[in-house]
């Protein structure tokens, strides 16, 4: 490096047979290497960071300025070569060509952000991820699983077998059935006789005794008199229903003063 | 019992046949170690076998093969059993009930007379308990299996027979013949039973899922 | 080196790790085991450890669940020519590393350390090779998946929790996992601390350098 560290020249020409050939020194004029090179970066920093490297100094005492100048280097080269450039690494170049013409100004003239704080920021970002290459490289060289150690190659595997213990009781067994024989016994219905008036004997009882009189008469004077209860609501029903029929064939006629009221039926002289 | 440091043959043998999937003759394991004397390979293979002879892994030979094992005493541990007390769902008690009260009997009846589907699970549950066994088959068309319930039954209910169990009449006597409308909750409880068995399987996986969660964490 | 007879316990941790076909954790081992106390699982691990240390066999603990494997310094007899690990593409790697040493961690933050997009593929390589998972989400606008390295992780590249991550104590002390902003912010506030103190030193010549202009100059 020379003394101001702007100006540096590229490292290829030192020719110290780099662990790696960079884009920034095709491989002996090998044009076609540069375009495999090309396929081995993914983009501007990564690519920043090879340039960065080669100069085999610690990333915080690089020179941005020279760092840029390789860059712009390779861009140029890369078009000469008409190589499709991605998006990425014009835009990378764009901004770093103006980077390299605010470091090259004069400080006065300079407007926010300053441009060494935008190399600044370059620089602590190709540390970063120089580091962290550096941390894959590391990580991939450790004793790996399967490559290096090894783990038992046919270990009996372990089981572990979830047995129920069931529980349960006579009680339960017993009440179970119990259940289910309530559940599903045939279900018989009784249903016990009772004393009724059947309409036609209502009916005739009914005619009958309208037969009598032509005088108003009220309904339960037609019920039997000392019929029971049960019985005597089956005759007030069905004598009811054979007034209605006697009525219906114009033999009598019913009259009730109000709701609920005496219900009295008469004979239609004929 | 060898109790000095294992020298590089000894240690390079114990790797080979702990990392290997199949037993190992000494041939093969002398090849693989770059060579080495069949002699060798078998000195070493004596001195590891006195090493493990007492540890809770063995190294032993069979069919001229060698390979670790787990020490016979221990081999329990590979496959444990982790018993889990449950009580009877009701509608297995049902099912075990009727088979109790008249086997020989087959799934068919069994349903006829509780008078609702059974799953084939509840009979597998009371199968698994050891309470019922496959007792042939009905000489019927389609020979259905029946079933008939074991010794094991009459030990874990405290009969000495069958014929202990309550009559029609004194189970009715016991007020055990009241209609209860039941149907219904033991088809509920046998859907309960049946989610609760799915969901302890997925309790399972989470329990695992989170253990190995919390292993995961980094000591930052 | 232990060289007595190892007692039941001991034995038991030993032969159930062997067979385990997975790393067991001890509180995994202590269950297995039938309920043992987790410090006794612990003592007996780590006279296991001891015993093995010289053997060709080693017992360790990766991210606090334990299992048996070959000694590195053996690799070059075991080394299989069928290659078992997959290579992984550079971007692969770098991309694991950055999740490992900065986890969790989001995809933008990954790109903004790479410089350049990140191909989905290559965090799903990961995750298919069971290193990385999604480790739920940051709680920034946008609510971004994060993601974490596995316990498998550690287990592959032998290491017993991320501290064993080589050389994070180092990359942490020298500020190089911290974002971009942060270093510079600190690196700005070092210089005017620098630059306050020569004016101090020097307070006639006023307004002179400018201390960030130093920064970026190679120390000569």
């Amino acid at each position: 490096m020379n003394d101001d560290g702007l100006l540096i020249d590229m490292p290829g020409s030192t020719d110290d047979a780099s662990d790696w050939a960079g884009p920034a020194a095709p491989a002996k004029g090998d044009d076609s290497a540069l375009y495999l090179e090309l396929e081995g970066w993914e983009g501007p920093l990564d690519l920043l960071l090879d340039l960065a490297r080669r100069q085999k100094v610690d990333l915080r005492q690089i020179s941005i300025l020279a760092l840029v100048d390789q860059y712009l280097g390779y861009i140029e080269k890369a078009e000469a070569l008409r190589l499709e450039l991605a998006a990425d690494y014009l835009v990378m170049a764009a901004w770093l060509a103006y980077l390299k013409s605010a470091l090259l100004l004069p400080k006065d003239e300079q407007e926010d952000p300053s441009p060494e704080e935008l190399a600044l920021r370059l620089q602590l970002r190709l540390q970063r991820l120089g580091a962290m290459r550096e941390a894959a490289a590391r990580l991939m060289a450790r004793d790996r699983i399967g490559r290096d150690i090894f783990l038992r190659g046919a270990p009996e595997g372990l089981r572990i077998d979830r047995k129920t213990q069931w529980k349960s009781d006579s009680f339960a067994l017993i009440q179970a059935y119990g259940q289910v024989k309530a559940r599903t016994a045939p279900k018989i219905y009784h249903v016990s006789d009772r004393p009724v008036m059947t309409l036609e004997s209502a009916l005739d009882r009914v005619s009958a005794m309208l037969g009598l009189t032509l005088e108003w008469m009220e309904i339960r004077e037609f019920l039997p008199p000392h019929a029971e209860p049960r019985l005597r609501k089956s005759a007030l029903a069905s004598s009811f229903v054979a007034a209605l029929e006697l009525a219906r064939l114009g033999k009598a006629e019913i009259a009730q003063e109000e709701i609920f009221g005496e219900m009295r039926i008469r004979r239609i002289k004929q | 019992m060898s109790t000095q440091q294992p020298d590089d043959t000894i240690r390079a043998i114990e790797a080979t046949l702990f990392a290997s999937e199949e037993p190992m003759s000494v041939e093969a394991l002398a090849g693989h170690l770059g060579g080495l004397e069949n002699a060798i390979v078998r000195d070493g293979l004596q001195s590891l076998q006195e090493h493990y002879a007492d540890r809770g892994v063995h190294l032993v030979e069979r069919g001229k093969r060698w390979h670790f094992e787990t020490a016979p005493d221990l081999a329990h541990l590979l496959r444990r059993e982790r018993e889990q007390v449950r009580r009877l769902s009701r509608a297995a008690t049902e099912v075990l009930a009727i088979v109790a009260y008249h086997e020989p009997v087959s799934r068919a009846e069994i349903e006829s007379i509780r008078g609702v589907q059974t799953a084939k699970g509840t009979l597998d549950v009371l199968m698994e308990a050891g309470w019922i066994k496959l007792a042939g088959r009905r000489e019927v068309p389609g020979r259905p299996v029946i079933y008939a319930t074991t010794q094991e039954f009459l030990d874990h209910f405290g009969l000495s027979s069958r014929r202990d169990l309550p009559g029609i009449d004194e189970l009715k006597a016991a007020g055990l013949l009241d209609p209860v409308d039941d149907a219904y909750d033991a088809l509920q409880e046998e859907a309960e039973a049946a989610m609760q068995a799915s969901q302890e399987a997925d309790d399972h996986d989470e329990d695992e899922a989170d253990a190995l969660e919390g292993l995961d964490e980094p000591a930052a």
